[in-house]
């Protein structure tokens, strides 16, 4: 049996969208297996930092061999990445965790062309619906928000039906939230997947269970191996109809990626 | 190698059970095994260490229950696990597949607790059992076990009348007298002794000027603490005659040999699990290297070795 | 900065001195600030913290006395000091061409030992003193006083009776309830608690494989310990009404303000010293940037700021 | 008061002499003050190192403002130093210590040049002793010792009035030690300068005291600050004519280099 172990990617690009965003497209051996909303762990090369940075696939290309990230400079850890130079190499595990669902059980495709489908995104959730947006079939539309300033739009414009913008600041599109755009428009969804910050996937899920719509989220929590092994990743799931009924499920094995009625928000 | 090449010896001999090589992984850093089974071979470590399980499910703490700090990490998981139940239809059949040994790491809040946890285990397929004493909520007193001489005698004797599988007692470092609590277990009968479980740490977010971790308080791990933990080992190993298994920030070869000639019979490989799942074998490799490169037969001269 | 714009005022009341903001280096990192003096204005820090000091000269332990470890150092310098006559003749008259407030931390064996230097210091101009009740070799019980609940009690009134200066007492973190001794010491008298000194420890070096420090164990410091560092501190400001001084790894000024947000009115930065001779000024820079972007008036607020 | 601190300097030369010793050569403001046997202290980029390593000046060009530093890859530290490449910068803090007399008290200088100077170096002693022979004056004899591969030979011969090399391995120069050669020549200097491992250093004090022969040694000790503040770099001294009269200096800020008489081996 052939074990995976950690591999060295190729540093192809890394740049600035933002002044806080950051893109990253590594050079891998194989894209081979990539879910949209899976993640990869990518390691520091200072050894005061000693554990992995999850970080989701925006892209994945298969015949180049690349992996595109987009990632937020928030701590010492994205420092360090943003500082990395092209041609450099860098460490990575993965792909990893469970991605959203493209096909049913019954290995049809979950999505059709004909149905209506809604993308929510919110800051650096935004990212992994990228390879999903590009992956469903069916009218796809997306609703992104941001701080101020937004990031992929011109790539979610070539593979998705409607593209809508909100940001808090109102620099960019509508002034509020990708809420304020779910209200506004007059949406009727097949089905909606989410990726954002929890007070943002709270409020798609109210939304989406009012209207009894499947959802799948993704959710991000801290973590230590990425690959289910230390438990620190948890998030509370619904495990039957009482309230007392629920267990705490790993984020990086049993997700990121949820089913919406699945997860409990605090 | 070619054949002729005499293999060097990382066998030992841990409380009456032969292992092949004196590396495993920590417990609760390596679930039951599964989740690694994708990264290495199970049956290169020298035992397999499951997750502390207790006699029902513990839900653990809730989230953020992970912060790294400084060349380590602090955890507040608070022991989450399905059940010895659970365990026993589930995990132990897992791990029989495989051709290595078994330790059972066991979770408790009170003496009844780990009793019943052992009992359960008396007719499975495990060969030695690891008692967590270093929990902080428990009932009596509410201070740890770990943290307490007499308590830790008689937890240990208590679990020792109730244990078929040779008895390794697991020693909180937030002590200040280790040596005492570790005398205080070998004259309740224990089999072993392992050292050391996590030191008490916290870390602020300055962002929300709160505690991190939503428990406020973790258990410190990896290299940050190895200092510590080697320290522990060498004292305790001047002090008692049953085997000791070194744990802390176990990383590299150099750290497990620290530890083996510091007194360790066997080293436990935790938070570097993380960084590489795949650095128990390579923890095994440097260490058949060295001892090819000093001409060394066997692993086990240097046991303690680093004493004069 | 124009002058208009208001300063945000770092200034902190420790035990009654007002110091000027609360950096300052923790005692046997910075000499007695003669050394540093080439590196830094001596008058930008909080108060100079002088190394500790018996009443006769002590030799300390033979090298090597310093080991690195992953992410801190271990050392056995053992106190080395030219005691008290000395440290009055040629120490404080140099610190006294600094406009800047003076602590100093006190060695001793025995009490008898602590009270003679206080003692010899009652008329010197010094502001504090700090009492180190963590060395592992006193006359008593042959147990530190600061691992047993009743000697710091006993020690910390005896001292307090001598001094003239307001008395810190600074803790070993090497015991089983850091709240316990801290209270001990408050019930006792003190002014001030230091927390924390160095957590015990070793490293083998297995060229030789022999423990590398020449007196075996050492005290770990580095910001590998922050979090031990910074959970005590954390519990035992919940528990006490003196002020603490935070001490453990402190190397930025992120590290200075967990502290302080934790329960510290002052902190002290040691082994980050050693790695850049001028980091408490960049410590003192960086709080003074965060408090204005914040808009904070003064650092006092964020004291303990941290609790709930 | 201007202060001193941490410098960067730019590596100009990285490069291997042996399979284990590097010579490194870093471009500085200025090597102004740097006297022969002083020190800097060499930071490690990665965060798990605290320490600085301490590396002797083996040579200062004041003109071309250089340093020229020879080190062995012992540990970690001197691996990372190894693996820096040319243009990169590095952090280095002095020099530091107290390098070798060059003047006599009165100001006038140490050596004449009609005067016998023996300088004895062994392993990574033997960079210091560069930068000494070029400035000293006098009929300077050095004898270095090595374990098989032999460094510098080519730029002691451009100085000194004569080089002699011992290996133990007998690879190069004499089979032996420096001590064989000091034995094998008839020395009689008016000074000893010597580097290199404890037991070399305590048999040149021998050899030296047994012939009332001024000397000045240079010592090696384990640091942590470099400048005088911690005490664990400290060696024994004579501080009178009795056994018990000895106390502990600092290497770092005392020495280095010490008067022969002074230290006290064990
Ligand atoms: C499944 C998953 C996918 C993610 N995908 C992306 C992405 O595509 N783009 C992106 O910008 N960010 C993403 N994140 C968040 C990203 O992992 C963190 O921002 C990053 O780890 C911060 O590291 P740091 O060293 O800069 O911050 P520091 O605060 O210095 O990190 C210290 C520790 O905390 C952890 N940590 C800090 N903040 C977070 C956080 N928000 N989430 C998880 N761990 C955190 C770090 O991993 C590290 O262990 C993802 C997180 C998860 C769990
Ligand atoms: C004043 C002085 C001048 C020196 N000049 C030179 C020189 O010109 N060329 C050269 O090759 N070496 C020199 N050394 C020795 C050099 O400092 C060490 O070899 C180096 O620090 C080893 O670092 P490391 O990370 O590779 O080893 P590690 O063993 O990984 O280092 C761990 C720690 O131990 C210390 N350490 C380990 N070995 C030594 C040692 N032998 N001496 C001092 N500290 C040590 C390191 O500084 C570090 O703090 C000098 C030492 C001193 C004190
Ligand atoms: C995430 C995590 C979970 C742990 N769970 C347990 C456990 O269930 N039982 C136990 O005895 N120790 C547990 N430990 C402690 C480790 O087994 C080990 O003693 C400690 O981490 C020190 O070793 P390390 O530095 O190599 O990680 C846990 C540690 C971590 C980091
Ligand atoms: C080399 C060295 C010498 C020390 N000497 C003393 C001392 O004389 N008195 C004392 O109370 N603490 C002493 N300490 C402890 C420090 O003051 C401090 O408590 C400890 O190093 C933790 O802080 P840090 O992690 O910032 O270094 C010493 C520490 C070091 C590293
Ligand atoms: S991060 Fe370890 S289980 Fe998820
Ligand atoms: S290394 Fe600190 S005094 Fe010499």
């Amino acid at each position: 049996m052939v074990h995976k172990s950690i591999e060295k990617a190729l540093i192809l690009k890394n740049q600035a969208l933002t002044p806080e965003i950051h893109e990253m497209v590594l050079g891998v051996k194989t894209t081979l297996g990539v879910t949209p909303g899976q993640f990869i762990n990518l390691y520091c090369k200072d050894g005061s930092r000693l554990l992995p940075r999850p970080i989701s696939i925006s892209e994945a290309d298969e015949k180049g061999g690349t992996l595109r990230l987009i990632y937020k400079v928030l701590g010492k850890g994205t420092e360090e990445f943003a500082n990395l130079q092209k041609y450099e190499e860098i460490d990575y595990l993965g792909p990893l965790g469970k991605g959203f669902t493209l096909e049913k059980d019954d290995g049809k495709t979950e999505t059709q062309e004909t149905q209506e489908i809604l993308i929510i995104g919110g800051g650096v959730g935004v990212p992994p619906l990228l390879e999903l947006s590009k992956q469903l079939k069916g009218k796809k539309r997306v609703l992104l928000g941001f701080e101020k300033e937004s990031i992929l739009i011109e790539d979610f414009k070539k593979v998705a039906t409607e593209v809508a913008v909100a940001t808090t600041t109102g620099d960019e599109g509508i002034k509020g939230t990708v809420m304020d755009l779910l209200e506004q428009g007059a949406y009727a969804p097949k089905k909606i997947y989410s990726c954002g910050p929890k007070g943002m996937l709270k409020a798609v899920q109210a939304w989406g269970r009012e209207r009894n719509i499947p959802m799948e989220l993704s959710l991000e929590e801290r973590m230590a191996c990425g690959i289910g092994a230390c438990l620190v990743c948890t998030c509370k799931t619904k495990e039957g109809p009482h309230e007392e009924d629920w267990s705490y499920k790993r984020v990086c094995k049993d997700g990121p990626v949820f089913k919406g009625d699945e997860v409990m928000f605090e | 190698m070619s054949k002729s090449e005499k293999r060097p010896n990382l066998a030992v001999k841990l409380s009456g059970v032969e292992l092949k090589n004196p590396i495993m992984p920590a417990s609760g850093t390596f679930g039951s095994g599964k989740e690694f089974d994708e990264y290495l071979d199970l049956n290169r470590l020298g035992m397999v260490v499951t997750k502390g399980v207790a006699d029902v499910p513990w839900k653990g703490n809730a989230t953020p229950r992970v912060a790294e700090t400084y060349g380590g990490m602090l955890n507040s998981v608070g022991l989450q696990n399905p059940g010895i139940e659970h365990f026993i239809r589930e995990d132990i059949p897992f791990l029989q597949n495989y051709n290595t040994r078994t330790m059972v790491n066991i979770a408790g809040r009170s003496i009844e607790e780990y009793v019943r946890v052992v009992t359960a285990l008396q007719n499975q397929p495990v060969d030695l059992l690891e008692l967590n004493i270093s929990c902080p909520n428990i009932k009596e007193g509410g201070v740890a076990f770990g943290t307490d001489v007499d308590m830790a005698y008689r937890v240990t004797k208590k679990v020792k009348e109730a244990s078929r599988q040779p008895l390794i007692v697991k020693l909180s470092p937030n002590v200040t007298d280790i040596v005492a609590v570790a005398k205080a277990c070998e004259a309740a009968g224990a089999d072993g002794i392992s050292l050391i479980n996590t030191l008490l740490g916290m870390k602020m977010d300055i962002k929300t000027r709160r505690p991190l971790l939503a428990n406020t308080f973790g258990g410190l791990s990896g290299p940050a603490i190895k200092p510590v933990a080697l320290r522990m080992v060498y004292q305790v190993a001047k002090e008692i005659k049953i085997p000791i298994i070194g744990i802390g920030g176990i990383t590299t070869w150099e750290d497990a040999l620290e530890f083996i000639l510091a007194g360790a019979t066997a080293v436990q490989v935790g938070t570097a699990n993380f960084r590489n799942p795949r650095v128990m074998v390579e923890i095994i490799e440097g260490l058949e290297n060295y001892l090819k490169e000093e001409n060394i037969d066997g692993i086990e001269e240097l046991i303690g070795a680093g004493h004069e």
